[in-house]
């Protein structure tokens, strides 16, 4: 490693950036050219939702996942999702519902187009894996309605409690073994085979434990990785269709490569305009971000030199880092320990918990919440737990709003001088600490 | 001397403050915002230095024993021929601007007696100006635009009526001539003003011999002072528009955490109702802001709903809180929309409410919707100050420190009379550390 | 024959008609309208009843159906109550019989409706409470600017550069306006933009309820304005899918008023062939 | 637990009901608790807890709904942005201005997002008093979502035996059923009255009654409707030319008594409704013999009200409880009254109106909040409606 020269080491850096970032966009090209032919196939479809997301279930059955979710994000970033909402606003869709929901019926009535430009295939059977949200409910009933399709609920009980109790996994397992296994064995004609199960559940393990070793990563100054806008890349391929397959275990570990060699190098992490300069900031962040100014919204962040170095959004399709791994020795119950886990199945005094851990694990100058109108599931409390972090930590903790898919509830000028505002707070704490000292 | 100049370029409003190297306000000076930030800033900085050569005054003549006990008196009657000064400089500005549209433009045909009517008019408002800045003058406001609007008005009624031309048709010139006008920065040689004022208050006072002459010099010398401006800082509203660099830009929240905190150190949370937003703010012992929270998007409940149900009962902006004080009974008013407040008034009238009951339920409503952006910005910590230009009404204030005891217990409550220029002061503050941040840094280099 | 009134109490005046119905044929006997300026609507309904029954020299006992709308609820002398978005669709299409849909324009609530031919509502929908765009907002920028309402017809006709107000609420634009109005933006051009911004608004309440053809009949004192017509109709011209066409009657400031007087005609006829109702009120 | 006096007039009974239904301080129920030291109050949100088990516990139930249209919050809007409904903030405002500091502990129901979260909310603010999230299952089968429910049942009724002291017996389980039979049935039979009368029984007065169930214990409250009941049937009131609706979509958050009355002003009767379901959640009686906790979980999988918070594991029957509900009603058309960025209720709309169009049933929509004041356009929307239905239906 000496003898490298800085030029080399740049190349090598371009090199491995490129392999992570082009096998991603492989991976979900492919995924999106396997889904739209599926009516050519014969291959089925299976919708289901990040959070609960039982891939390795799905492909058991041969079933192709297609995420409703994920295709509302892709919209929000090829800023089409605006025109979508209002369509299912002009259906009759109320102004004050989740877009994610309206972005999907609202694409549904403008023809079902994949990012591939082909129309998505009618899906064969719906999901309906029933974690951290309620919306998700109406949503597939919403869906069911259009496309008449069998429909299989798995309710997840909420941690209301903190805590999962043999009542929860038994209830879960229940389900599974007699209602989601046989309505996916006849949906799909395939019969159900555990140790299939079990060798997807091992590689998703593994795969796991890189996605950990990235996110960790962060702990070192200056970060290499963006936690929050870059994460959302590093959690695409494993929160979403590839969780279990061999091109996952494959990204992860080109990933974490990538991150090893940033860290070796000590440089921040990348953006859309190249190296970040000095990182002067380090932030947790609670909350989605916002899809349709994603680029202006991160620029924000980075032109000011500030870093996510954690975030709860990247655990919503799993909390991994915690210490869950998916278990092929107890493949259902795994399952739905998963489930039971996600974070936003988690009550509030658990997502204080592990924020404020995070704030001191991560070595953060304080907390940003970025609190989504679309989302009760998210919102709902944030201003307590922003004050109850605050208070446990002593670190300061800011609020910005916006949205996930929808245009109109982004209001740069707005954020950005929340965001002025803060940063020259923490600025200010640290000199006058420095004075004092 | 060096002076820091902080800007805030509300949205109705713009403040400037002045402050020395102690951190003492040498002056303060407003004005209206208009859409040219630039003018706004220039006219309101000027303000704020005429402001401060009277601080200047104050402190050349209070150094010495003898003049000691009437300094004050002496002071204010300075003031007061100054301004007057100023006042009849821009109405005879206003009266050329009012004659000059009439060239050719909307106004052509009705020229000659068009300007009949001005003239006449305007020399009824001279003729009073003296009395406006006499001793005890009831001014409607600080502004020109308003003072001279009233007088204007009063006597364009009267003046129409005997010469029966239309009114309507002086208002319209008074409106479009007085936005030129106000544009202008105040013109002309101050230090001749300060001195033809100096000399009518000193006759008037008849002091002459020695104690002339010294006074004569102290003033000089203070006007000998140049006042340079070291470093400014802006914000408010307008601070994206601002026609300053990047930094010398600050935050308004922090600009109001900090001038809060340099008016009553001891204060924990800062509410501001300015014309269009309202702000709740948490700063700490050292005046840094800790928290903070404001309306977006909608203007509800703030300074401009009172605008518009003065409009809508034809009453001035002052006199409602004085109608609201009379109100036993508030009724209960849940919108705030400012747009919609007519409507209400006008709904709760013909369901045989009281006037009065009425103003003062929505002067609580205001409060209300101000107590929730408050409470979203993290509750009521001791002390408690209000700021904006709301803080002036008494109404507001009472409901403000009525629901504050309700919910909050015993609390001190702040509210400066310059509280208006609370954000300014914070901006001042700001420019005088980074000037010393900066002479530091070039002390170290 | 019955002879009816029809009195709509609004929020900026109130409009009182007396007509005479026999065999489905319509005649108007008087009129009457008197602009609220702070008094009480009771008593203005009260005064406004009176003049028409003047007018047409005939005492209350011959009036078979006292008809009120809008916020007529409560006047004490009527015999029924209709709202009024069933009375303006009644009345738009008295007025013309071609209108399928009607855009009522108060001073502070837009409302879109579609009916039949035979004055059936299909479908309305209100502009929310958001007070942007409505009449109330257009007095006070004309009264700021010093414009008479009668005047602001033909001013936004004389627009060449029209500067729209972009905030979404009313306060908001309000500062736009007084901007626009010292960086010189004419006020041909301010009232224009704001004419632009309110048939927007109004242009897509339409198109929420499926109006895409046919005539649309503006009632309600906003009818007057010429210039905000010819706004909603190019409005309308530049929208994709929409080839309605938007009219305005002299009397639409009546519509509702009308739409009253022939329901409450409608439904006295049908309660005395019922025997519930067999004289006047 | 005694049955009150009875009451003879329309007059005093509504009273009684206005002055509990406008008491933010709860008096009613803080009067009861004070009685007997021994005594515990269990607060609960909308939309369903079993009450019986709470009851069995020797404590009462108390239904919180939020502050209406009289309470001014204050500190609830620091706890929620401007995009959540109403209900959450201003029961956060009853609490943190004191008004349930008698109150023993809290159950919040599964019914959606908002309410889930706050249940975390008050674990975090209020750690010293017991709550819990109560979940329900979504899984209707007996075997699966029916012992998940008896387990969750047999968890509340120890911590609810733990929290008083002494476990729950299967004989004060049965009474608290039976007792909640009664009510069940008198609710029920109030219901049937109006839709039968409706000039008799006006919105306003049914839902006032209705409310008083939640702060009362459950043996007044039947006592309460008997009253009621009776003295509404002894005076005629005139019947006016009204049309007839089915009220649906205020579950949770609660319209401003004036948007009820405001529906009859503007010419409609209000038929049937879904508000304050609670006190008729299950739709039969419950069995007192056997298993109480097996006969609850019974009840609840296959006796219990539909609404948004539920998932409909049968396409076809989506909405069909509310097309059910118009008939029996002889309804002309159904009013959806939404609380404000309320996502069960708004997501289910669409489908229910689309049920409803298929079904040939007329219907209007518009949103509130509790502490909406502006009813001029209410009026004006549902007085159209009645129009229409009045104007048209006959021909
Ligand atoms: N004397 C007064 N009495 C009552 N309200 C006043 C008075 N003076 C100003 N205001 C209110 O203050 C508002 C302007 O406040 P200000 O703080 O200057 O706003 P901004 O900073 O947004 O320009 C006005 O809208 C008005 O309602
Ligand atoms: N000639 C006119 N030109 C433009 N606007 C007018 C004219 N006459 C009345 N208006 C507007 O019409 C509104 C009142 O209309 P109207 O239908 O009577 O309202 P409402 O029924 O709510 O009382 C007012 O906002 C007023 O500004
Ligand atoms: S409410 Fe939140 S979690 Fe639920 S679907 Fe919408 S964005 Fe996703
Ligand atoms: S019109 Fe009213 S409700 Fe709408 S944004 Fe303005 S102040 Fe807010
Ligand atoms: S009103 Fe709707 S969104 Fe609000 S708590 Fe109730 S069910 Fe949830």
């Amino acid at each position: 490693m000496n003898t490298t020269t800085t030029q080399q080491k740049a190349a090598l850096r371009d090199v491995h950036k490129d392999a992570s970032m082009r096998k991603q966009k492989a991976m979900m090209g492919a995924h999106y050219d396997r889904l739209t032919a599926a009516p050519q196939t014969g291959e089925k479809v299976c919708s289901t939702f990040v959070p609960g997301n039982l891939n390795e279930l799905i492909d058991c059955f041969g079933l192709v996942n297609n995420l409703p979710e994920v295709n509302a994000i892709q919209n929000g970033l090829r800023r089409i999702s605006g025109q979508y909402v209002l369509e299912a606003e002009k259906i009759g869709h109320s102004e004050d519902v989740c877009t994610y929901v309206k972005s999907d019926i609202g694409m549904m009535a403008k023809g079902n187009i994949a990012p591939n430009g082909r129309p998505f295939p009618k899906p064969d059977v719906l999901l309906l894996s029933y974690t951290g949200c309620f919306t998700f409910m109406k949503w597939f009933e919403l869906l069911r309605e259009q496309y008449r399709c069998e429909t299989i609920m798995l309710h997840t009980p909420y941690l209301g409690d903190g805590t999962v109790t043999p009542n929860m996994i038994q209830y879960m397992v229940r389900q599974l073994r007699d209602e989601v296994i046989p309505k996916l064995e006849r949906v799909s004609g395939v019969k159900f085979d555990i140790d299939r199960l079990r060798e997807r559940l091992a590689r998703s393990a593994q795969a796991e434990d890189d996605l950990v070793y990235v996110l960790r990563s962060a702990r070192n100054r200056p970060s290499p990785i963006d936690a929050y806008f870059g994460g959302i890349y590093y959690i695409g391929p494993i929160f979403g269709a590839f969780r279990g397959s061999e091109d996952a275990l494959e990204y992860y570990r080109f990933l974490r490569a990538e991150v090893d060699e940033r860290i070796a190098a000590g440089t921040g992490p990348v953006t859309p305009e190249g190296d970040m300069g000095a990182e002067k900031y380090r932030l947790v962040v609670e909350g989605p971000p916002n899809y349709t100014n994603f680029r202006q919204f991160w620029k924000m962040f980075y032109d000011e030199g500030a870093v996510v170095v954690a975030s709860s959004y990247t655990k919503v399709g799993g909390v991994y880092d915690l210490g869950f791994r998916h278990d092929p020795r107890k493949p259902l119950e795994t399952l739905a320990e998963y489930c039971l886990g996600v974070y936003t199945n988690r009550s509030l005094p658990m997502r204080i918990d592990m924020l404020s851990r995070y704030l001191e694990e991560y070595q953060a100058d304080g907390l940003l919440i970025n609190s989504i109108k679309s989302c009760n599931s998210f919102s709902a409390g944030q201003l307590l737990m922003m004050r109850e972090i605050e208070r446990r930590t002593g670190k300061p903790g800011a609020f910005i709003e916006s949205d996930l898919v929808d245009p109109r509830y982004f209001s740069a000028a707005n954020i950005k001088n929340r965001l002025e505002s803060y940063f020259q707070m923490i600025e200010q704490r640290r000199s006058g600490a420095a004075h004092a000292a | 001397m060096k002076t820091f100049v902080g800007i805030d370029l509300g949205s109705t409003t713009t403040k400037a403050v002045l402050l020395d190297e102690s951190c003492q306000v040498l002056g303060r000076g407003i004005t209206n915002s208009r859409s040219n930030y630039a003018i706004a800033t220039r006219i309101a900085g000027e303000e704020a230095r005429v402001d401060a050569r009277f601080t200047l005054f104050r402190r050349a003549l209070t150094d010495s024993g003898d003049f000691g006990e009437r300094v004050g008196e002496f002071l204010s009657a300075f003031e007061r021929f100054f301004r007057l000064e100023q006042f009849i400089e821009r109405l005879d500005d206003l009266e050329h601007t009012c004659i000059g549209q009439l060239k050719g433009g909307q106004f052509a045909a009705l020229e000659a007696r068009l300007s009949e009517t001005l003239t006449e008019t305007f020399i009824r408002v001279r003729r009073e100006a003296g009395e406006l800045y006499a001793p005890g003058g009831k001014r409607k406001s600080d502004f020109f635009r308003d003072i001279a609007g009233a007088r204007f008005y009063a006597h364009a009624e009267a003046v129409s009526r005997e010469t029966s031309f239309p009114y309507e048709v002086l208002l319209n010139s008074y409106d479009k001539a007085i936005i030129e006008v106000e544009n202008r920065p105040p013109s002309g040689d101050l230090d001749a003003k300060f001195r033809r004022a100096l000399a009518r208050v000193l006759a008037e006072d008849r002091i002459a011999g020695a104690a002339a002459e010294w006074i004569r010099d102290s003033i000089d010398a203070s006007l000998g002072l140049e006042l340079e401006e070291s470093y400014l800082v802006g914000t408010g509203y307008g601070r994206v528009t601002l026609p300053f660099s990047k930094e010398h830009i600050r935050s308004e929240i922090l600009c109001h955490g900090l001038g809060a905190h340099l008016m009553y150190p001891q204060t924990r949370t800062v509410l501001d109702i300015g014309g269009q937003d309202t702000k709740g703010i948490q700063v700490d012992a050292e005046g840094l802001v800790t928290n903070f929270q404001m309306n977006d998007r909608c203007a509800a409940g703030c300074g401009r709903y009172l605008g518009y149900i003065a409009d809508e009962m034809n009453m001035g902006l002052h006199e409602l809180g004085p109608m609201a004080m009379k109100s036993e009974r508030p009724v209960r008013i849940n919108s705030t929309c400012t747009v919609f407040a007519g409507a209400e008034l006008r709904d709760r009238l013909s369901l045989g409410e009281k006037r009065e009951d009425i103003v003062a339920g929505l002067h609580r409503a205001i409060i209300l919707r101000a107590i929730s952006i408050i409470s979203r910005s993290g509750g009521v910590t001791d002390e408690f100050t209000f700021t904006g230009g709301v803080a002036k009404n008494e109404a507001a204030v009472r409901e403000l420190r009525k629901v504050l005891k309700e919910n909050y217990g015993e609390l001190t409550i702040n509210i400066n009379p310059e509280s208006i220029y609370t954000g300014a002061l914070g901006a001042a503050e700001f420019a005088r550390r980074a000037h010393s941040d900066g002479a530091r840094a070039e002390g170290r280099a | 024959m019955t002879v009816t009134a029809g009195i709509d109490v609004g929020t900026g005046a109130v409009k009182a008609v007396l007509l005479r119905v026999e065999d489905g044929k319509v005649d108007w006997l008087a009129r009457s309208l008197w602009r609220m300026r702070q008094r009480d609507p009771l008593e203005l309904a009260r005064v406004a009843f009176d003049q028409t029954l003047g007018e047409a020299g005939l005492s209350q006992r011959e009036v078979s159906y006292v008809a009120t709308t809008g916020e007529g609820e409560s006047v004490p002398f009527h015999t029924g109550h209709f709202y009024s978005m069933t009375t303006h669709a009644r009345g738009a299409i008295h007025l013309e019989p071609e209108t399928r849909a009607v855009l009522d324009i108060g001073a502070l609530h837009g409302r879109a409706i579609s009916m039949d031919e035979r004055g059936k509502v299909l479908n309305y929908k209100m502009t929310s409470q958001c007070a942007s765009g409505s009449g109330q907002f257009l007095e006070n920028i004309a009264r700021y600017l010093g414009i008479a309402q009668d005047e602001i017809g033909s001013l936004s006709e004389r627009a060449d550069n029209p500067e729209v107000v972009s905030s979404i609420c009313a306060v908001l634009a309000e500062t736009d306006v007084i901007n626009m109005v010292s960086r010189g933006i004419s006020a041909a051009n301010i009232i224009k933009g704001i004419h632009l911004s309110m048939a927007s608004r109004l242009v897509k309440l339409l198109k929420s309820i499926d109006v895409r053809s046919g005539v649309v009949m503006v009632t309600g004192g906003l009818a007057l304005d010429a210039g905000l017509i010819a706004t909603l109709n190019e409005e309308i011209g530049n929208m994709k899918g929409m080839a309605a066409t938007v009219r305005a009657h002299p009397d639409s400031q009546f519509a509702g008023a009308i739409g009253a007087a022939l329901w409450g005609a409608y439904r006295f006829d049908r309660l005395a062939a019922r025997g519930e109702m067999n004289c006047a009120a | 637990m005694g049955a009150s006096l009875s009451m003879s007039d329309v007059a005093t009974i509504i009273a009684r009901a206005t002055a509990l239904f406008e008491d933010l301080d709860f008096s009613a129920a803080r009067e009861w608790k004070s009685a007997r030291p021994e005594r515990k109050v269990i607060g609960y949100m909308p939309i369903y807890v079993p009450r019986e088990l709470i009851h069995a516990a020797g404590m009462l139930p108390l239904g919180i709904l939020g502050g209406g249209d009289q309470l001014e919050v204050i500190h609830g809007d620091a706890y929620y942005q401007s995009y959540i409904c109403r209900i959450p903030r201003s029961t956060i405002d009853l609490a943190v201005s004191g008004r349930l500091d008698f109150v023993d502990g809290m159950l919040f129901p599964s019914i959606c997002d908002v309410i889930r979260n706050l249940s975390g909310m008050w674990k975090v603010m209020y750690p010293q008093v017991y709550s819990r999230y109560f979940d329900v299952p979504q899984n209707y089968c007996d075997a699966i979502g029916g012992n998940y429910y008896v387990n969750e049942l047999a968890e509340l009724r120890e911590a609810l035996g733990h929290l008083r002291g002494a476990p729950i017996t299967d004989e004060e389980l049965r009474g608290s059923i039976a007792a909640y039979n009664d009510n069940r049935r008198l609710v029920r039979q109030l219901y049937e009255y109006r839709r039968a009368k409706p000039w008799q029984a006006p919105a306003t007065e049914v839902y006032l009654l209705t409310r008083a169930g939640l702060v009362l214990p459950v043996e007044q409250h039947s006592q309460l409707i008997r009253d009621y009941l009776s003295a509404a049937a002894a005076a005629e009131r005139p019947r006016l030319d009204n049309c007839r609706i089915v009220l649906t979509g205020a579950f949770c958050e609660q319209p401003p008594l004036n948007l009820i009355k405001s529906l009859e002003l503007a010419g409609c009767y209000v038929v049937d409704d879904d508000l304050l379901l609670v006190t008729r959640w299950l739709s039969e009686d419950v069995p007192t013999e056997g298993d109480a906790l097996q006969n609850l979980a019974h009840a609840f999988l296959h006796h219990s009200e539909s609404t948004a918070a539920r998932y409909e594991p049968d396409a076809s029957e989506k909405g069909q409880h509310l097309v059910r509900a118009v008939r029996r009603a002889k309804a002309e058309g159904v009013i959806f009254a939404c609380p404000s960025f309320c996502d069960p209720a708004l997501l289910d709309r669409p489908m229910l109106q689309r049920v409803l169009r298929e079904a040939g049933i007329p219907y209007v929509a518009f949103k509130y909040s509790e502490n909406f004041g502006q009813m001029q356009p209410i009026r004006e929307q549902a007085g159209t409606f009645a129009d229409s239905i009045k104007l048209w239906s006959a021909q």
